[in-house]
């Protein structure tokens, strides 16, 4: 019984950080909160019992994914300056 | 249904109201550095608190949460102070209650040609 | 104004198909036909004790090399667009001395924890890719406290042709000496439970987890380079 | 109440995600947040997937101490959906690497990050 | 009795949770965000935990440390990319 | 050839692998130090992080006194972060002092940023060679000198002990 009220709220803070990551108007505060839905999605997949997936979002969804981002917007802002 | 336990229920109990404390002052908070300030400490001691507790009641896992309360401990004073040091850096505002700034002062005196403007950059 | 309709409908028509979907799942409360072969003979034809791995390693072996294979054109696509020159900028700014530090602990600290997931692979969660995740992401923190560091991509490029050439020789060992390509009984399955088990999927795992680290830090490798003007 | 399963709330979570995702690809303008919205897209997919593979109050398919071999049929979740997830997320840190290099690469021609401004192919 | 505390105690990480996002909806400039990401992060650590105890799987921990590293990564990042001393 | 650096570090990454497996078995312990050796060889060959670390049985001893000292100092902090969270005035009265500290060694300087970072109402925002720079939330206008040494000497004294 417990799993499903954090699986819900869970829910729930993930869909308002999913609009959140479409109309942000800064793209580093998008990839932020699209940070934050992989984080939350991992804590899903832990209640769903999938420890293995779990870490791979955790890893690659929410800690690879914003380096690479982060790098993408960096070289953007770098090229749009000169 | 143990006394040592209960005690690390209770425990977990605090340092889960540690982190709500936390929260509230990140709300409460007029500017980002007393935000920082409120942000990792309080959030330190709850995880810390949290950890410790759990290992009271499952005494077999304590080497693993051992690692993690470790792990917060030499990790989270370090990304609050880069955080803190990129925002001044960046010109952040502090609030008005702020009475001296000397880091700020070093930096106008040594610097000028820090042509560093717009921080509120499109991207 | 046409155009904001046509979204509308795209999007509606997206949520009929999936509200078609759900329509038709009521939740399973006992494990599929498939599903209850692997978890019955797994342990003992695989001897691992992380059915998820024994799945990923050896009963569709094929897809985690068609797998590796994606990543590694990926990293060379990657390589491709951004090309990159041997000096780089000077930074206008010291890194912290503190971060430093804490760096020459926390970047073998994170090596050794990479280390751990992916041989521990068969006992408790994660395993190769996510060991070579966590790898790539400790290059990415010695690149950020050390920003003139020399990331050597022809030592990556060795380690990463090295070891994709050993999973395959393994893969091929299998068909001789045990029943197919991949098969993991070409090693003793050894106690349940323990760190020596399973067959081959601990070394399996091992060049996995060190080939999706070396493709990873090459991309992130690509990425924290300056681009040369062409 | 039927619907208030752990299982149907994840699904019902996944589908508006996906849905979410869907708005972002064709609503926005920047490339780079089509590319969120396919990151988004790809997560809502995956939490589809894991529960359609839930088994009611299974645990984890890992067999230690607290899952014995003997019974292990009856207590766990199916592994196969987890296996074939693990596969995609990689596979899909790699495509969003690969679509932003080419994000980087089209500003680099182009100046302009606006999809209407990208007029090559169109008829 | 046990359980009924931890119960309690989920809840009000949830609220800590609930909080900080008022925070990431209302912060004024990148850096605010940030520190809120960085205390859901953190937070998320003490969580898993306790669903860690609550399906009473020890494996269930290595994530946290996963969580942990990873957190810390992405806020040394967006610092660098905010003092624009990223490559 | 100085061997008290990846000795240290040898010790710090043992200590971690143990925890981390959850076992004392050989069968975990052997792969473990290989591990270990072949990333101080590859990513520590010639780091100087510990250099100024003494190894006399004072500095043991003052170290398991510095832990309780800091723990002290943790839990301080944090009913006093409490205490201003909750009152409804919100008494705060930040600024940013410097404050310069006598330690050289690396390792001892981030242990003393660290713990000022934890410790009641100061963070560290900035470090310049020997001059920290301290962001503090209730500060004392007429005597920031006496402030800042307080803050220092605080863990200094302990820390004077361990490092150079």
């Amino acid at each position: 019984m417990n799993m499903t009220w954090i699986a819900l709220i869970i829910g729930l803070i993930m869909l308002i950080m999913a609009f959140a990551a479409i109309y942000a108007k800064k793209l580093a505060v998008a990839i932020i909160a699209a940070g934050v839905v992989s984080l939350l999605a991992s804590i899903l997949y832990l209640t769903l019992a999938a420890p293995d997936v779990a870490m791979t979002e955790a890893a690659i969804g929410s800690g690879l994914s914003t380096i690479i981002f982060f790098y993408a917007i960096n070289k953007i802002r770098k090229q749009s300056h000169d | 249904m143990e006394t040592i336990e209960i005690i690390g229920a209770l425990i977990t109990l605090a340092g889960s109201i540690f982190l709500v404390l936390g929260s509230l002052g990140l709300v409460r908070m007029p500017d980002l550095y007393t935000r920082i300030q409120a942000g990792t400490k309080a959030s330190t001691l709850g995880t810390i608190l949290t950890l410790f507790g759990l290992g009271l009641i499952h005494l077999d896992w304590m080497g693993k949460l051992i690692i993690l309360i470790l792990f917060v401990l030499l990790t989270n004073p370090i990304s609050s102070h880069i955080l803190a040091r990129s925002a001044h850096y960046i010109k952040t505002p502090v609030s008005k209650l702020t009475k001296v700034d000397k880091l700020k002062d070093k930096e106008t005196e040594k610097t000028s040609e820090a042509n560093h403007t717009n921080p509120e950059d499109e991207l | 104004m046409i155009k904001k309709l046509i979204y509308i409908l795209v999007l509606v028509g997206a949520g009929i198909i999936m509200a078609q979907l759900f329509a038709g799942f009521s939740g399973s409360t006992e494990l599929s036909e498939t599903a209850r072969y692997y978890v019955e003979s797994g342990p003992e034809e695989t001897g691992a004790a992380n059915l998820v791995t024994a799945v990923i390693v050896t009963y569709r072996g094929l897809d985690t090399l068609g797998e590796v294979t994606i990543l590694f054109t990926v990293a060379a696509i990657i390589a491709f667009f951004m090309k990159t020159r041997e000096q780089r900028d000077k930074p206008k700014r010291r890194v912290s001395e503190i971060l430093t530090t804490g760096a020459r602990i926390l970047v073998p600290g994170t090596m050794l924890f990479g280390a751990y997931i992916f041989i521990n692979g068969h006992l408790s969660p994660g395993g190769g890719f996510q060991g070579g995740a966590i790898i790539a992401s400790g290059f990415a923190l010695m690149l950020l406290a050390f920003p003139q560091a020399n990331l050597s991509h022809k030592t990556i490029r060795w380690v990463e042709s090295i070891s994709g050439f050993s999973f395959v020789i393994i893969g091929v060992l299998g068909i001789f000496m045990a029943g197919g390509f991949l098969d993991n009984s070409i090693l003793p399955l050894g106690n349940f439970g323990s760190l020596f088990s399973a067959g081959a999927i601990p070394i399996i795992y091992i060049f996995i987890g060190l080939k999706v680290g070396a493709e990873l830090s090459n991309v992130v490798g690509h990425m924290h380079e300056k681009q040369k003007e062409i | 109440m039927e619907i208030f399963q752990l299982e149907y709330i994840t699904l019902i979570t996944g589908g508006l995600l996906v849905l979410t995702g869907l708005w972002g690809i064709i609503s926005q303008k920047n490339l780079i947040r089509m590319v969120i919205g396919f990151s988004l897209f790809d997560t809502g997919l995956h939490v589809i997937m894991i529960s359609i593979g839930y088994i009611r109050n299974g645990t984890a398919p890992i067999l230690d101490k607290a899952v014995d071999k003997v019974n292990a049929a009856g207590q766990i979740v199916d592994p196969l959906p987890q296996a074939l997830v693990l596969t995609a997320i990689v596979i899909g840190l790699g495509v969003t690497a690969l679509m932003l290099a080419y994000v980087v690469r089209l500003h680099k021609e182009k100046g302009s990050l606006n999809i209407t401004n990208f007029k090559d192919l169109k008829w | 009795m046990i359980n009924t505390i931890l119960t309690i105690a989920t809840v009000l990480i949830f609220i800590s949770f609930i909080l900080s996002g008022y925070r990431f909806f209302k912060g004024p400039d990148t850096a605010n965000r940030t520190v809120t990401f960085d205390v859901m992060t953190i937070s998320s650590i003490g969580l898993i935990a306790l669903i860690a105890h609550f399906a009473n799987r020890i494996i269930y921990l290595d994530i946290a440390i996963v969580y942990g590293l990873l957190s810390f990564m992405a806020v040394i990042i967006i610092a660098k990319y905010l003092e624009k001393e990223l490559f | 050839m100085n061997l008290k650096n990846p000795a240290f570090l040898f010790a710090i990454l043992l200590l971690f692998w143990i925890l981390l497996s959850n076992t004392l078995a050989l069968e975990f312990l052997i792969p473990g130090m290989l591990l270990i050796v072949l990333i101080i060889v590859l990513f520590c060959r010639n780091c100087k992080i510990f250099d100024g670390a003494k190894t006399t049985p004072k500095a043991f001893i003052y170290t398991l006194v510095y832990i309780f000292v800091f723990l002290g100092e943790l839990i301080k902090s944090n009913f006093d972060i409490a205490r201003r969270v909750l009152s409804p005035k919100l008494p705060v009265n930040p600024g940013i002092i410097e404050a310069k500290t006598k330690l050289k060694s690396p390792m001892g300087r981030m242990i003393l940023a660290n713990s000022i970072t934890l410790t009641p109402g100061t963070f560290t925002v900035e470090i310049d060679n020997d001059t920290l720079y301290i962001h503090s939330i209730d500060i004392d206008e007429e005597h920031l000198d006496d402030m800042s040494s307080k803050i220092i000497r605080r863990f200094e004294k302990y820390l004077e002990e361990i490092y150079d």
